[in-house]
Order: structure tokens, then C-alpha cells, then sequence
């Protein structure tokens, strides 16, 4: 039975629904219970953003806090990954993640590999990305393509409650390291979700709206601005098809190519620094394997080459627009 | 009036506590500003952790470095950076510190030898053991000062920082703001030393705990490790035992708290209200030289948020520059 | 008076000849005097392969060792740069940046844009990059792409003793945090080198082959590779242009951009693996601003989606060769 | 025979010296065979340390975990990991115990309880921490051993990581081995405090500090930490001090030791030697049956070499495999 509730919401049941199923779920991280030693509340905070709250109630000491020490839970995360425990671990922000990279990149991500196959490391370490929260430099940014660049890491980036719910069940099943991004900005989205646990395959993008005069591809928060876009679009007859990645490692190839095969045209959205970002790599994907289907050079729509300002003014402005986002389409339609 | 019983005269006295109560006023201000929703993003407030920053930057000098945290205003005060242009730089505008590019976590002011607040627990360690060695270098006796707090100093960045300037022999202080919580978290349960004089002599250096409310604990702890800094002597790590008077940011309803615990601390532990008694009780300072500060700065708050609010956007050219020297 | 020296010894000499020039410039990091406290020689090893020999002995204390300590010590630089000096701090291995990145990334790299431009942060960060060394995968990887993303840094990674010498000392006098990526394979590298003090500006890629019906992009060691298959090629009457990048960033565009415009098709390689990789950012550049020139698809040659394996078998697997580059060439020149 | 003064009954006494010797003579062979240039890339020998390893694993069972380091050979062998598929890894080989894709710095078997050893200094305490917590929710009373050497435990991840154990009270052990150099730099200057029980007590756990070439002094000061960790009181730091009889790694001058240092090692803090007399003093054992194992490990470690050296090596198709648990 599906109702309404938020993407926050939507989290916090896929972690209760797992822990429910499987035992060897635990949930660890900095005040994710909140008030741990403290004289008041027990179970006070849940979360910086609440996400969690409630779930000590219900499944207790399987619900950790931890010092602040990203390294050291993070790897103890990893740690237990490989002694039978499917642990999930929060990185309060993903910007953190430079106290904390080796344990992700050399270990998590490489154990399988250097081993010769014979570990297992079914870690989920979940993290808030984007912008647009007045939160500047060192708490707004994505880092998704640092994070797909590393072979051996698997990265998810829902965009709707639907998604959040059924992608995270599944990074808590799968049995690799996953890096689950959250976009602080899509808590408190509101959307249809089913009661009942479920999950999503990687690598399977959703093609969230039908077109066939140009492709949007993106993931994230900017799928709901492709959407905006392409609505805006659609006004003066260009007709815009809007997938949404979903998981940035693996990708869904296919996808991507049968829609420019089908469009003949492409325009790759990343809240990303524009750099080595996921639009690039789409881009150059496409620009080598369907070559021969486009009818017009690959646009790109970035955040600049900057780091993310604080004002709410110059941060407005930094996060890419369905106005900046339309333009690029009518650069390659006309 | 009686002779002077305090290790600084009655004119430094008076800066101290208009320091303490500038930086009170301006926080206590901000949560007032934060509540009406004009203030964006994060804002973590440094009430009532007044005299630790107080009582460590009596002992510097402009060319001191400091590298403080994300509850910085009150380093950055305390440091001699412009109160107007901080409070600008809040509200996120051209004319603020940073040109309202860094907001609360990210103000500086080098020309101060203000290093910046810090996005980032235990990251300005590091940045200091820089300054404290780029001052060795000169051979000018300066001394780099990093504020963590207690949560932060489960930092690896900020442990290893410990021991790198142990074995350099920095001129650099390490002062721990222990206000007894790490967001909601509480430091008995989350720091497993029993104290952290037994920390800093796993790193070798010595370190002394002092109550952070009280002025001139703070001040006479920092005095001696400081000029045994310049001396060349090497770091030393200072704790304060503090308490924060607001929540660990703007928002945060503190259920975590004790029924009761904001009054309490308000109300006994004040630093404030302990140096006004300190001082008026000896008989250096009368109250109504103190009231006429209060005063004055009450003033100087409501005119720096009267002009931050009325101060102009950075305009959209501005996205783009101060990434590089080039541009 | 150019003479034929090593890209180690280039290293070496652009060192000294900064450090004699401008008191400011001191030199940190592991073992790069060797022997600190220890009963025997002291500068005994002069970095783990000798680069720093023999500086200690002419500088003394402005050459100093370090604790196993990375955010410290790297950290240490940064912050010393912000206080007039011009540190350059050795990162022994690229892969060691998990331990230390923040002080990188939201540090050095913020600093100037979070502080509204009243920050200069003059620090250079050595570190060897690349495969080959039989060092398996935590001592062998490129990461380029990853400080290539990053905004407020600088990345450069030269292919030739001269090169190395005139990027570095340019890196040293550049006032922004500059990576300087060195391939440990490319350290016994002879060339001719000036003796006297020279310095390279960024952003100037250097075509080091011309020719009119290929453009190959690459950098670093794989320059090598990409000459050795343009002259295999040529024998075939297959005429390739060979662009050095030489800095990936800040990135010479213009270089790449004309080159294809009178080629007409693009290999990009890169030993990085290939998500959001070098190679998928210069794909995906002229995908977008030289599309109507181009006429065929972008080819990509990278190492694969794996970590770096130990076997040497498997290792000369991972790094493209030069058959592999100019089979891609045939691929967009048929 | 006089009856038994050891902790260990005799056939415990003699697997502890084939074990020690079996690591001696894998080091010694290595080191020929590289200089032979026969090994691919950096080999970092453990013979003048075995001591350590078998004084600790001696009080460990299977199903406890360790992680290791850069130098993880002796750590592998003591742990039960298959010598044969260790020297075929370092030769690179297929039949490998990580398939040829680790190496010497790589080689694990965590069917045996070895997570890995390591090319990250200070990586494998995290690692640790997450093995004891898995063993804490099994509630079956195993441990998880971190070995990091003098060098690393300056870095901010093993730091970091004893704070956490200390907290969350985990049966994990942390074995400094100090053999006074990391690389070419002297422990006595890179480690700042005085003693690593000083650094144990900054974290709130008890520290020890043994001969690390005296198999005894190991093996009793470990069973009363493990121990200890088995019946859940928590976490604890043990300093073997030990001596390192080659290089750092293979290819290394050693200019920074002083003249004589390594025949000086060699003869007087041999611990095998050391082991040798006091079991054969004791009449415990007699030296006969010490020798007959020198001799069947000396035949072991040359069918290792030889089994290493004409196995396959990986295939290309290797090369695109064991990324993902998909492929
Ligand atoms: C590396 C890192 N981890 C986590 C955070 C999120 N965070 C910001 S402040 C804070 C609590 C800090 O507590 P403490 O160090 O005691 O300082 P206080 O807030 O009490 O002044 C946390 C967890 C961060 N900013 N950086
Ligand atoms: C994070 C990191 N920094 C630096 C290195 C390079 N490195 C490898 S071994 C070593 C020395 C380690 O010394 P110690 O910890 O005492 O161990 P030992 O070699 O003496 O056994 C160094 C610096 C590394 N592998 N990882
Ligand atoms: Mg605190
Ligand atoms: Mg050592």
C-alpha cells in the first residue's frame, strides 16, 4: 500500500525495514542516535537532520554513535563488512570524506581486487551531497565523480522518495561497497511510496520522461530541474526525454545510447564541479559509442569551476538552473 | 581606588571584558537575528565561552596566528577582526570578511593572523603547526594558537598534529574548549581519556586543564605556556572546561540536556558575571565603567547588523572570481 | 649549457636551484633527508628513491623530515604557505592522499575563495603517480582525475626531463597550491636539460608530434606510449598529431581544440581508470566545442575499471600500450 | 626430561619454533632470491621480529582476526596462512593466495583470520576495530589484533582508532612493534612521548611494553591483555620492542645504522637463538629436535620456491575479474 511521505522519511524506513529482515544490519555513526553519555533524551537527535530518529526505540544498541573519528568507524564499518556484519555507516556530509578517503578507496574499494576475489565487504556508507543550504565551501558539495572514478566502489544517487527507499535496500543487500548520496536538498520532498520493503537493481536508469527531440541525462536534484526544463520546453514544441541515472556506479549504458540513438542529441546535467564530472564522462561516452546518432555537439551544464559560496545570492546561481539547462537544449535543437 | 592585585593593568582589564561582552552581545544577538530567519545556513554560537577566548588572545600579538573552529566568532573577536565586517559576512554580503563567500564557518581575517574558522573538526591543527613553523623560521618568537573542541579532539588530524609538534618543537599552543558536549554527544562518554593532561603526555608535551569561565585562570594557564613557547620551548596543550549557553547549532531543541542544565549554567557559571565581580570586589574597576561598556557595545552590535542588513549583495560576476591568484 | 640528465636528477636540480634563489621555499616530507635521529649517515636516503639527495648537505634544516603523519605535516605546509613561505611538501605516493586529502581538498584548495580572495596559499605537493612499479594497487594509481576535479587546485604531470624541471620550478613560484605529479617510471628517464634555472608556464600544452589525420591527447608517461604507436602508425601513412598536456589544470584548451579542428578526430589517452577520467574530459570538450569538426567518433584508451594488480604479467596488462592507442587510431581514421 | 617451566606444553613449545624458524627461513630465502632480482617490486622482510608475531598468535584461535602491515609476512605465517600460496603471491603466480593481484604488500587469507597486510601505514587499526565489533555483537569472545610499527603509530588513523576502541570498550589489541627505524628515521625522534604506555593512557587504555625479542615476554604479556579482551574488558596497547635484521625494504643501503649495527643485532637479540637456549636450558627440549625442524622448514621453504616458481601466472583475463562480487 503506497502513501505519501518525504525522502527523509523514505530513508528512515528502508534502515528499519532492513534491520527488521536481516540481523547483521548495524547502523553507525556521529549522533545518529544522539545524546549518547548525555543526562537527557536518549535517542535525542537521530541524526543532525533527524533521518534516523526512531530507530534506537525500536532496534537499540544495533544503532551506534560514535566519537568523531571518520577513519575510525568508517574502517571499523568496513571492518565488520568483512566479518559476516552488514554494516551501514553515516558520513554526516560527503565533504567529510577527506578525513576519511583511504579507508574507502584503498581499503573498502580494493579488498576484493587485491585479495584475488576471496572478500566480501558489504558496507553501505551514506552521505549528504549538493548545495543550496546556505552551508558553503565544506558542506555543499557532490563529489559523485571522485567517488565513481574508484574501481571497486559502487554510488547511488536517488531523487525521489520512491527511489531513496527502494535504492538504499538494495546498496544494504548488495554485497559491495556502496557510497549512498543523499541530497540534503530532497528531505523534504514529498512522493508516493510503498509501505512494503522493496528493491531497486543498479545500473537500471529511469527514464522519467519520454521525449524524442534531445536527451537529458543527470541524476539527483537535477532531475526534478531537467523536468522544469523540459516542461518549459515542451511550450514551444521541443520535446525533451529526462533519465535519471540513479546509480552513477554501475551505469546504465544502454539507456543512455538507445535514447540519443533515438534523439540525436544530448545534454548531460551535473551538480558537479564541471571537471572530470559525471557530464564529462557521459558526454565522452556517448561521443565514442554513438558517435554516428548525433545531430549536434553534447552541451554540458555544470556547477563552475569554483568551490560553493556561501551566499544565497552566488550560491543560487551556482547550482545549475532549468533556465541554464533549457538554454543548453536550445543550443543543440536549433 | 585599591592597588592592582591582577596580572594586567585596568586599561587591559577593561579591553578584556569588552571583548567577552562584544562577543556575548554579538551571539547573544545572532540567535535573536537566527530565530527570525534573516541569518542563513549554519550558526553555532560562543556564549559563554567567553574568557577561554579572552584570556588566550590577551596573550598574543596581531602577528600571533590563530586557527580556530566553526564556533569561531569568538576566536575571531577576540582576535581583533572587524565586527562589522563579520556580521556582514553572516548575512552573506559584499561588504563582509569574505565577501560573503565564507559565511559563519569560514571567517578570516589573515591580515589579524586570523587563519579562519573551520568547516572541518580538527582540520586547523595542521594549518598551525604551518604557522607555528613558518614563525620559527623567521625567529621572531611568534607563537600559532589552534582551538579544537572536546569532540574534535578524537580527530586523527588533530592527534598526529600533537606529535608532529612535539618532535619540531613548535611555538604552538593547542587549547581544548571542552564544553562537556560534542553535538548531542557527551564528551565523559566519547573522549576515553580520564583527563587530557594524560593526552598531551602521550604526545609528550605537557598539558594543564583550567576552569574556561574564569578569566584569569585562562589568561595566567596561557601566559606561562605561551612565553614558554616563545622562549622556544615547544607546544603545550591547554584544556578549558567550559559550558555553551545556546544549542550546538541554531535549531537544536538540546533534549540531550539535563532538565533545568541552561539555567543552571547561565545563571552560576556566567564568566561574565565572575570577572565583573573579580574586578569590582578588588576594587580596580567600579560597575559603572563596566555598564558604560555594556552600553557601547550594545551599540556597536545593533549598528554592524543595521549595516549588514542594509548592506548590498555580492553581485553574480563575483561567483567566479578569488578561485585562483590568476583570477 | 643544456646536458643529458635523468627526470630525477631535473627534479633534484629544480629544487636546489629554488631553494638557492628564494630563502622562503623549504622542503618537507617522509625520509626525504633520511636518517633523522638515527646512529648512522645523515642524509642517508634523500627521499625513498633519491630525489632529495644531496640537498640536505647544501640547505641543511630548510630540508627537514617528517613523523608517518600526512595530514600533519601536509597540512603544515599548507599552513606555512598562507604565512609567506613557499613550501614543497612530499606526498611520497599519490595513493597516500586518503589520509590526508581534506587539508588538499578543503583546505589548500578553498582557502582563497572561502576568505573572498585574501588568501594565498603558495604550496606545492610532490608526489609519485602511475603503474608499472610492480607496487600493486595502493602504491601504483594515477588519481589525476580526482585533483583535476577539485577547483583551486593546480595539477600538472610532466613526461620529460625538461619538462619536470621548468613545471617545477614554474609550480614553486606559482601563488596557488599546485599537485605535481611525477611517474616513477619516467625517473630514469634521460633528456637534455638546461643547467641553468627555467620555468614552464601552465596551460601550455606542447604538441609534440605533429600531424594532420589524428590527434592524440594525453600526458605523462603515456606520451611516450602515444609517439611510439604515431610512429608505428606512420608507417601505415597514418599521420598523428601527439598534444602533451602537460598541466590538467589548469587545462591548455586552445591547443587541443585547434589540433582537432584540422585533424578532424581525437584518441585521448590516459593511465587513469576510465570513469570521469582525464581522457572522458578532453572527449568530452571537443564533443561540445569542436563537434562540427570532428568526423568520427572519440576514441578513449585508459587503464580499465580495476585496481593496479601486483603480477607483472597482469600490471603490463592494465597500462595502455602503444598497440592499444593506435588500433583506436585505426578505429577513427577507417 | 625435567619437567616443564614454560606457559606452553612441549608440543606448543616446538610449534612456536617451527613457526618462528619458518619465518626466519621465508625472510633469509627471500632475500637471496630478490637480490637474484627473481621478486617483483618492494619486499619488506620481518626476519629479527618473529618473536612477536608468534608470542601474540600463540594466544589466538582461528576464528580471532588480525590486521597487519607493509611487513606482514611473519604476521601471515604465525596466523596459519598457507606458506606455499604466500610465496607463490609474492612470485605473483596464479596459485597465489590472492591470485597474484596482491603481492608481498597484500597477502591475506581471512578463512585464517588474516584481513590483510597492508601498503597503508596505521590502515589496519580501523579495520580492527570493525572485527572486534563484529566478534562483540557474536558475543562468542574472539579478539582482533592491529599490528602497526613505531612509524605508523603516528598517524592520525591508528590514533584515532584506539579513542574509538576505548569507547565502545572493544576486545581489540593493539601491538606496537618498535623495531627503532620506519624507513631510515629513528623511532627516538618521530615518537614523541616517552613511552607508548604514556600513549596508551592518552587513550585510555592500560600499555605495556616488552622485549619483542624474548618469545615469553610476548606470549605472557599477550595472554593477559587477550584475555582480558575475551572476557570484555576492553581494549589494550602492547610495545614489543624488537630489531629488524635487513633493510627497510630489499635494495636498501642502510647508511642511516650505526657501523656494525646489524652483526651486532644479529648475534646478541637473535630470537631464535634466545628461544633455542632457554627451552634447551630448561631440558625442556633438546637441541636434536630443534634442529630436525631446521632442517624440514629449510625443505619446506625450497618446494615453496621452486612450486612459486613454475606455477602459471595470471591469465589477462584475470585481469578484468574479482572487481565486484558480479565479476
Ligand atoms: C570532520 C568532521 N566531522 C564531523 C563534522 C560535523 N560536526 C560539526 S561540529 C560537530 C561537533 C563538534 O563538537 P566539539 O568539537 O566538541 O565542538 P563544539 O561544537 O562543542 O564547540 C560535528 C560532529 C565536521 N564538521 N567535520
Ligand atoms: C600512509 C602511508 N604513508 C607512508 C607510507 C610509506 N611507508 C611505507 S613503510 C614506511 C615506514 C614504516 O615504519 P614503521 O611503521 O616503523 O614500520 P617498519 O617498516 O619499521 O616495520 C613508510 C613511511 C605508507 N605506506 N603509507
Ligand atoms: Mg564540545
Ligand atoms: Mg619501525
Amino acid at each position: 500500500m503506497a502513501r505519501t511521505i518525504s525522502f527523509k522519511a523514505a530513508i528512515n524506513e528502508a534502515l528499519d525495514q532492513e534491520m527488521s529482515r536481516d540481523p547483521s544490519v548495524i547502523v553507525m555513526g556521529e549522533d545518529i542516535v544522539g545524546g549518547t553519555g548525555s543526562p537527557g533524551e536518549a535517542d535525542a537527535w537521530g541524526g543532525v537532520l533527524g533521518v534516523t530518529k526512531g530507530l534506537y526505540a525500536k532496534h537499540g544498541d544495533r544503532l551506534m554513535d560514535t566519537p568523531l573519528s571518520e577513519s575510525a568507524y568508517i574502517g571499523a564499518a568496513i571492518g565488520a563488512a568483512t566479518c559476516g556484519m552488514r554494516p551501514v555507516a553515516e558520513l554526516m556530509f560527503i565533504d567529510f570524506m577527506g578525513v576519511c578517503l583511504d579507508q574507502i578507496y584503498n581499503q573498502a574499494a580494493k579488498f576484493r581486487y587485491m585479495f584475488g576475489g576471496k572478500a566480501e565487504t558489504p558496507v553501505v556508507i551514506r552521505a549528504m551531497v549538493g548545495a543550496g543550504f546556505r552551508a558553503a565551501a565544506q558542506h555543499s558539495q557532490m563529489l559523485t565523480p571522485i567517488l565513481t572514478h574508484i574501481p571497486g566502489l559502487k554510488v547511488v544517487c536517488p531523487s525521489t522518495p520512491y527511489d531513496v527507499k527502494g535504492l538504499l535496500i538494495q546498496s544494504i543487500r548488495d554485497n559491495d561497497p556502496v557510497i549512498f548520496c543523499e541530497h540534503k536538498n530532497l528531505y523534504a520532498l514529498e512522493g508516493e511510496v510503498p509501505e512494503e520493503s522493496y528493491a531497486i537493481p543498479f545500473a537500471e536508469a529511469s527514464v522519467v520522461r519520454e521525449g524524442k527531440d534531445c536527451t537529458i541525462v543527470t541524476y539527483g536534484l537535477m532531475v526534478h530541474r531537467a523536468i522544469e526544463a523540459a516542461g518549459a520546453l515542451s511550450k514551444d514544441g521541443i520535446d525533451c526525454e529526462v533519465i535519471d541515472l540513479r546509480t552513477l556506479s554501475p551505469m546504465d549504458t544502454d539507456t543512455i545510447l538507445e535514447s540519443v540513438e533515438a534523439t540525436g542529441r544530448l545534454v548531460c546535467v551535473d551538480e558537479a564541479n564541471p571537471r572530470c564530472s559525471i557530464a564529462a564522462d557521459v558526454s565522452a561516452l556517448v561521443a565514442q559509442q554513438a558517435f554516428s546518432a548525433l545531430k549536434a555537439q553534447i552541451e554540458m551544464v555544470t556547477a563552475p569551476h569554483t568551490p560553493v559560496p556561501f551566499s544565497p545570492v552566488l550560491e543560487d546561481s551556482y547550482i545549475p538552473s532549468a533556465q541554464q539547462i533549457a538554454a543548453a537544449v536550445r543550443r543543440v535543437v536549433d | 581606588m585599591s592597588d592592582n592585585p591582577f596580572p594586567l593593568s585596568r586599561d587591559e582589564l577593561l579591553r578584556a571584558y569588552r571583548t567577552m561582552r562584544t562577543i556575548r552581545e554579538f551571539e547573544e544577538r545572532l540567535h535573536v537575528e537566527f530565530s527570525r530567519g534573516d541569518i542563513p545556513g549554519f550558526v553555532h554560537l560562543y556564549a559563554g565561552e567567553e574568557a577561554t577566548a579572552t584570556g588566550i588572545m590577551m596573550n598574543l600579538r596581531p602577528s600571533d596566528r590563530i586557527a580556530s573552529t566553526h564556533r569561531g566568532h569568538g576566536h575571531c573577536i577576540a582576535k581583533g577582526v572587524d565586527v562589522n565586517a563579520m556580521m556582514a559576512e553572516i548575512y552573506g554580503k559584499q561588504s563582509g570578511a569574505c565577501r560573503g563567500k565564507g559565511g559563519s564557518m569560514h571567517i578570516a581575517d589573515l591580515s589579524q593572523g586570523m587563519m579562519g574558522a573551520n568547516g572541518i573538526l580538527g582540520a586547523g591543527a595542521p594549518l598551525v603547526c604551518g604557522a607555528a613553523l613558518a614563525a620559527k623560521f623567521r625567529g621572531d618568537g611568534d607563537v600559532a594558537v589552534n582551538f579544537v573542541g572536546d569532540g574534535a579532539s578524537n580527530q586523527g588530524t588533530f592527534l598526529e598534529s600533537l606529535n608532529l609538534a612535539a618532535v619540531w618543537n613548535l611555538p604552538a599552543i593547542f587549547v581544548v574548549e571542552n564544553n562537556g558536549y560534542a553535538e548531542s554527544t557527551s564528551v565523559d562518554w566519547a573522549v576515553a581519556c580520564d583527563s587530557y593532561v594524560d593526552r598531551a603526555a602521550g604526545f609528550g608535551m605537557p598539558g594543564m586543564t583550567v576552569d574556561g569561565t574564569d578569566f584569569f585562570a585562562v589568561y595566567e594557564a596561557a601566559d606561562e605556556i605561551i612565553r614558554r613557547a616563545r622562549d622556544g620551548g615547544g607546544p603545550a596543550l591547554l584544556e578549558c572546561k567550559m559550558v555553551r549557553f545556546f544549542g550546538h547549532f541554531e535549531g537544536d531543541a538540546q533534549t540531550y540536556r539535563a532538565p533545568g542544565e541552561i539555567d543552571e549554567i547561565r545563571s552560576s557559571r556566567n564568566c561574565l558575571t565572575l570577572f565583573r565581580n573579580q574586578v569590582t570586589e578588588a576594587g580596580v574597576i567600579d560597575g559603572g565603567d563596566l555598564d558604560a561598556i555594556d552600553r557601547e557595545v550594545l551599540d556597536l552590535i545593533e549598528m554592524s547588523v543595521v549595516n549588514a542588513k542594509k548592506a548590498p549583495e555580492p553581485t553574480r560576476a563575483d561567483l567566479l572570481t578569488d578561485v585562483y591568484v590568476t583570477y
